[in-house]
């Protein structure tokens, strides 16, 4: 019996009359329909039991017809191109669900997010606060599908003025009363990272006791973007939302995308698009490798792995004409293609970089310092990390063996083009993922020369003909450097996307980082932070903000220091 | 004025101008190449620029990103702490209007508080998607000559 | 009474902290200049290309002299959380200890108390005020990066400073005296200390390491996770003075370190000995901020329980042989100790 | 342990005497003042006034809506705002004329007092006047320039008709032409 079988037969005997039908979509996409008695179930049988992985959770809202939760569940780390998406409706007038989160932590964010976005509410949710949206705003913001006008018309009030109205604005300011306090709050601006991100430390002298984490200061509202504007413009949407893996989050979107019109990529922009995949994967990794050089104090390093890396970056600019954000994919395939002028141009780079990385490797492995910064340092064994659903080398560094390019592969990771190897650490904690994307590298280099040599035999078209959607819903992955990136797309067959739903990979491996960072010191909380790969562009595509403060925690960031505490 | 009639004040602060580089929500791009200029290919510490990790002992202040509702407080907190004399060099289009965020002037975007200029008060603004660190570090030259004018 | 000593002394006294100051920039300027050029970066330039000459000036050899005149030109923030006193007067108190100190170092032989007898214990308890001030100014600024931040400091402060006392007293023994200047005396009648006790310059050198928060051991001042420590709510003026003391520290380390180990500049006599020892002087100082900037780019940053046990096991050993040492050829080699 | 410590050792001893850096604000030969600016740098952009037909093309396909049209009595002017642009390029692939390119100038910093309002890049085209009403209508050379793509991708059997046609209505607005539908003695579209 194969898998596919086996996880019908066992949700055909659970949901019983509640098995409302069932439809074959994309490749091995399953979709079942039911009600709303069994999610909590379903998910635990499903995650438990059959070893599947809940990537996301999407509420489409339609209007007087209700809401569509749609729970997407993956057997791709089993087996290839799997996934089950089990669909509930819930009606406008009573959009409620029983969570699951109890079932499978892991859908704890995406509840959260689902409640502010839409109008459902996930009763029994153990940690009901809002995830995106200002505890201010009391609404959700795409249920303003009914009343656009009237979310829009709240739109001038910030945070801070609804606040004060409401007579609870606190100025965030340095009190001796809480510095008293063991409370030690990271963020929105610290050092540590160049984004804003906000945690908050409990500590007992150095020791981090508990944590908690609010991401945040990011929104940009692009998933309400995407449903303004044309297929075709998505894609450059798309590659704003992050600044470092742009490329993933165009080709994951464009996947999906795809997939509704039924477009089938031409052989030369798939390699073109896997060759700027890898390549931003080099500079992503490298980049990171700086960063975290830099949280462990380690300056130098920092300095050789941007060195190293303005090759990389030199070659993504010869390709496409821009160091980073490089515009190039469109639907149905790329926008320019790869002359034969530059390609010995990019493999001499290559080459420097995989020297060079050698080199960093070295320089890492056995350094004693830096080791002793990195071993055992924000411990993830393997059964956390599948619960709580890591991704990406958080998860590969953990002994867990996903990856979307070997498990779902797109572009040109087929085996049919290229030939390469997942990388798995089995050590868990922050070195064995430093190891993992170390060793990413030359597998990504040498991913690079396949593609490079396979450009040199293809050629024919670089965009194929773009046709109206013709499917109802579409789900993109791509395996961006952080791990796997989501797009979930519905499409009402016009030429705009009806309803957009994206869950990054930072995302995921953000909502473990609280468990990360019990046990170790403030003087590791950096370094457990970087070792994910934070990348809070991506995670906010939405919005966070602290709580309303009470009296008794407040803010005491590098930020804070109000005007009237200014002395001449 | 040219440069030569500058008074020690006035020299000194071109001759050490230290940075802040505070992130209001962008998508990562500017700020990686913010961080870019302070690497060895881009090195702006042969004109003495250092990035600092703390406005209160910063003179230049780099904005990014279109600002959401969120952080606007806190923009304009960093803003305030940074002592005087100051300048405000904004990278990036989004920064700038808003950019792909802002699409349409007649339907706002929800989550945006709107540019970088309408919080602080803007000096110098580095056009770009994300600009090359070669027009970053114009800017910065521009933002400290006007720096030695305050 | 003679008045010549009387004025001889004053023009040291006025003139030794300038000195110290002025050195202390061009070894801050080495020390910035050689981490950038190992990271292959430039650094701050040593000449300026034409182009830029009229925006930049001809060189910037005096970055740390404009960073610190920039800063006393700002505005100063002061929280109104913090005890203003002790924030204020902390980085003053820094100052007026190691400005005290410049005047217990013998500079290539010239000093207004060098010759004291008691002169190196009073300048390892004047230098030993500068962490002292930034604990109590950090925990003054009700800031907690600034309170963590003096706490590491307090903690750091522990761990070196006693392989730093154990190792130049180690000299000390062998030289028989407390005061510099007999010290410096003692080597130039026969070998210095780097090589009669290559121990205690080890442990020492590494103790200053920590001293002047070089990597691995910026701990306190660690950006990525504490802003900046003590100095985070300092700003304008006061960070000024602060950049003013640490830019005097790393020339009394350098100096200390090259009075009792490299025999202080005075290695030749003769009718060019004074100047020749005045270059000697520096470019020994600046040899010793050499290998304190490449250990300080060479690594990464403990954290301070590691840190802490790294001084406790490597430097505090080594202090600990350079005294058995000590003794030992003391005992040894009798006739080489006792004065000549 | 010490390899790692010595491979660093050799490493940074080699920095030493090799530094990366480009001279940047200084540099007086392009090679050492920039990195490298390859062909396809996406920079300011620069229309070519001869070519520009005024069509709006630019302005449709803007992903950043940073390209405006905006008409004058008698003159349309695009404006494209560098502080809104994303430098996608998009604009450049789409236009018809390849009237606008996007040139490798990216040091595109200023002062704000200096250019209150935003950077633009502008390029203006003369608006026909309609022969009717006399309100100003489509740009005289975009009149012309679909006159050629039509009769391009017209059938010859009837490209003389066409021609003749468009030279008759082309002269009125669209309010005009539906004004004067029979008194314009054009041929209606079934005809061919």
């Amino acid at each position: 019996m194969t898998l596919a079988e086996r996880v019908m037969n066992d949700l055909r005997r659970l949901l019983g009359a509640d098995y409302l039908g069932d439809a074959w979509k994309q490749e091995k996409h399953l979709y079942i329909r039911t009600s709303s008695n069994h999610v909590e179930e379903v998910a635990e049988h499903i995650t438990k039991r059959l070893d599947g992985r809940l990537i996301h959770l999407s509420a489409v809202d339609y209007g007087w017809d209700g809401i569509d939760v749609v729970y997407h569940y993956a057997f791709d780390h089993i087996e290839r191109h799997f996934h089950v998406n089990v669909k509930v409706r819930v009606p406008a007038d009573r959009p409620e669900l029983p969570s699951v989160t109890a079932a499978a932590p892991q859908a704890s964010w995406s509840e959260r997010e689902m409640m502010d976005m839409t109008a459902v509410r996930f009763t029994s949710h153990p940690d009901p606060r809002h995830l995106w949206l200002p505890s201010e705003w009391p609404e959700t913001v795409e249920s303003g599908k009914f009343d656009e006008k009237e979310v829009l018309g709240r739109t001038d009030k910030t945070p801070e003025v609804l606040r004060r109205e409401r007579g609870e604005w606190i100025p965030l300011a340095i009190t001796p009363k809480a510095a008293e306090a063991s409370l030690i709050l990271l963020g929105p601006y610290h050092p540590l990272l160049i984004e804003s991100a906000y945690f908050r430390l409990k500590v007992d002298g150095e020791d981090v006791v508990d944590a908690d984490i609010k991401v945040g200061w990011n929104h940009r509202g692009i998933m309400k973007l995407f449903e303004s504007r044309s297929y075709s413009r998505g894609a450059f949407l798309a590659e704003k939302i992050c600044g470092i893996c742009n490329v993933c989050h165009t080709t994951a979107y464009l996947n999906a995308v795809e997939t509704l019109m039924q477009v089938e990529v031409p052989e030369r922009a798939r390699y073109i698009r896997t060759l700027m995949a890898e390549l931003e994967r080099i500079h992503s990794h490298l980049l990171w490798l700086g960063v975290a050089g830099d949280l462990i104090g380690f300056k130098t390093l920092f300095m050789l792995a941007w060195r190293t890396r303005e090759h990389v970056l030199d070659a993504l600019e010869l390709i496409s004409g821009s160091r980073r954000s490089h515009d190039m994919n469109l639907v149905g395939g790329v926008r320019t293609d790869i002359p034969e002028e530059i390609v010995p141009k990019i493999e001499e780079r290559l080459k420097i970089v995989k020297s060079e990385t050698r080199k960093l490797i070295d320089i890492v492995h056995d350094h004693p310092v830096a080791r002793k910064r990195l071993d055992d340092i924000g411990v993830l064994d393997t059964d956390t990390a599948k619960s709580a659903g890591a991704v990406g080398p958080t998860a590969r560094g953990s002994d867990w063996k996903i990856d979307v390019r070997w498990s779902d592969p797109y572009a040109a990771y087929g085996t049919e083009y290229l030939t390469w190897d997942v990388v798995v650490e089995g050590g868990k904690d922050a070195w064995a993922r430093t190891l993992v994307r170390l060793r990413e590298l030359l597998v990504s280099v040498d991913l690079c020369k396949q593609c490079l040599d396979a450009l040199k035999r293809t050629g024919g078209l670089l965009q194929a003909e773009v046709r109206e959607p013709n499917l109802e819903e579409a789900i993109g992955k791509a395996e961006a450097p952080r791990g796997e990136l989501f797009y979930y797309i519905v499409s009402d067959g016009t030429n705009i996307p009806y309803s957009v739903r994206i869950r990054t990979p930072s995302y995921r491996n953000n909502a473990i980082l609280p468990h990360m960072l019990k046990g170790y010191t403030i003087a590791d909380a950096p370094i457990i932070i970087g070792s994910i790969d934070p990348c809070y562009s991506c995670t906010d595509r939405k919005v966070v903000v602290e709580e309303a403060a009470t009296g008794k925690t407040q803010l005491l960031t590098v930020g804070n220091i109000h005007r009237k505490y200014r002395k001449r | 004025m040219s440069e030569l009639d500058l008074t020690l004040k006035q020299k000194v602060r071109t001759y050490s101008p230290w940075v802040f580089h505070a992130h209001a929500g962008s998508c990562n791009n500017c700020d990686i190449e913010i961080a870019a200029i302070f690497a060895p290919r881009f090195d702006v510490e042969r004109l003495g620029i250092q990035l600092k990790n703390n406005p209160r002992h910063a003179d230049i202040l780099l904005v990014t990103g279109p600002v959401p509702k969120q952080s606007k407080p806190m923009l304009r907190r960093v803003y305030d702490q940074v002592p005087n004399p100051k300048v405000v060099l904004v990278v990036g289009t989004c920064a700038m209007t808003g950019g792909i965020y802002n699409f349409d002037d007649n339907r706002p975007n929800y989550a945006l508080a709107g540019p970088v200029g309408s919080v602080i008060p803007v000096d110098v603004s580095v056009p770009g998607c994300p600009p090359k660190p070669e027009a970053i570090i114009q800017g910065l030259v521009m933002a400290v000559r006007r720096l030695a004018m305050r | 009474m003679e008045i010549y000593p009387l004025i001889e002394t004053a023009t040291l006294m006025i003139s030794a902290p300038v000195i110290a100051f002025l050195l202390g920039v061009a070894y801050c300027y080495e020390v910035r200049k050689v981490f950038a050029r190992l990271q292959s970066r430039k650094g701050p330039w040593f000449i300026v290309p034409s182009a830029l000459r009229p925006m930049l000036g001809f060189s910037r050899m005096l970055q740390p002299l404009y960073d610190i005149l920039k800063l006393l030109y700002k505005e100063t923030l002061v929280p109104t959380s913090a005890n203003k006193q002790l924030f204020k007067i902390a980085p003053y108190l820094a100052l007026i200890s190691l400005v005290i100190a410049t005047w217990f170092i013998p500079f290539a032989g010239y000093s207004s108390f060098g010759a004291f007898e008691f002169s190196l214990v009073v300048i390892l308890y004047l230098i030993l005020a500068v962490p002292m001030t930034f604990v109590v100014g950090g925990a003054g600024s009700s800031s907690p990066w600034g309170v963590l931040g003096a706490r590491r400091e307090a903690e750091l402060m522990l761990a070196y400073e006693v392989p730093l006392v154990i190792g130049i007293f180690a000299a000390a023994i062998m030289a028989n005296s407390l005061s510099l200047a007999e010290i410096v005396n003692f080597q130039k009648q026969r070998l210095p200390f780097i090589f009669l006790n290559p121990f205690a310059a080890i442990a020492v050198f590494l103790a200053f390491v920590g001293k002047l928060h070089m990597k691995p051991f910026d701990i306190p001042e660690a950006d990525v996770e504490i802003v900046a420590g003590p100095i985070t709510e300092y700003s304008g003026k006061l960070l000024g003075i602060v950049e003013i003391v640490r830019t005097i520290l790393i020339f009394v380390c350098a100096a200390l370190f090259t009075n009792v180990f490299l025999q202080g500049g005075l290695v030749f006599s003769g009718s060019l000995s004074p100047l020749f020892s005045v270059v000697l002087f520096i470019v020994q100082g600046s040899l010793i901020t050499f290998f304190i900037s490449l250990v300080h780019a060479m690594n990464p940053r403990y954290r301070i329980d590691q840190a802490f046990g790294w001084y406790a096991r490597i430097p505090l050993a080594t202090s600990l042989i350079a005294l058995a040492w000590a003794y030992a050829i003391k005992f040894m080699f009798p006739t080489l100790m006792i004065g000549v | 342990m010490a390899k790692g410590n010595l491979s660093l050792l050799k490493e940074v001893f080699q920095n030493l005497f090799h530094a990366v850096t480009i001279d940047y604000p200084a540099g007086t030969w392009p090679g050492k003042k920039y990195s490298q600016i390859p062909v396809g740098v996406r920079g300011k952009h620069k229309f070519d006034p001869e070519k520009c037909v005024g069509c709006g093309g630019c302005s449709m396909i803007c992903s950043s809506g940073a390209i405006s049209l905006e008409d004058t009595e008698d003159e349309r002017t695009v404006a494209i705002l560098l502080g809104r642009c994303i430098y996608c390029g998009r604009c450049q692939d789409i236009c018809p004329e390849k009237a606008l390119e996007l040139t490798p100038e990216f040091e595109l910093a200023y002062i704000e007092e200096e250019h209150k309002g935003g950077l633009y890049v502008k390029n203006s085209v003369i608006l026909a006047k309609c022969a009717g009403c006399g309100k100003s209508i489509f740009p005289a050379t975009h009149i012309v320039a679909s006159k050629r793509r039509l009769l391009e991708n017209i059938d010859s059997s009837v490209r003389d008709l066409v021609a003749a046609d468009f030279e008759i209505y082309r002269q009125y607005c669209l309010d005009c032409r539906q004004k004067l539908s029979f008194e314009l003695k054009t041929h209606p579209r079934k005809f061919y």
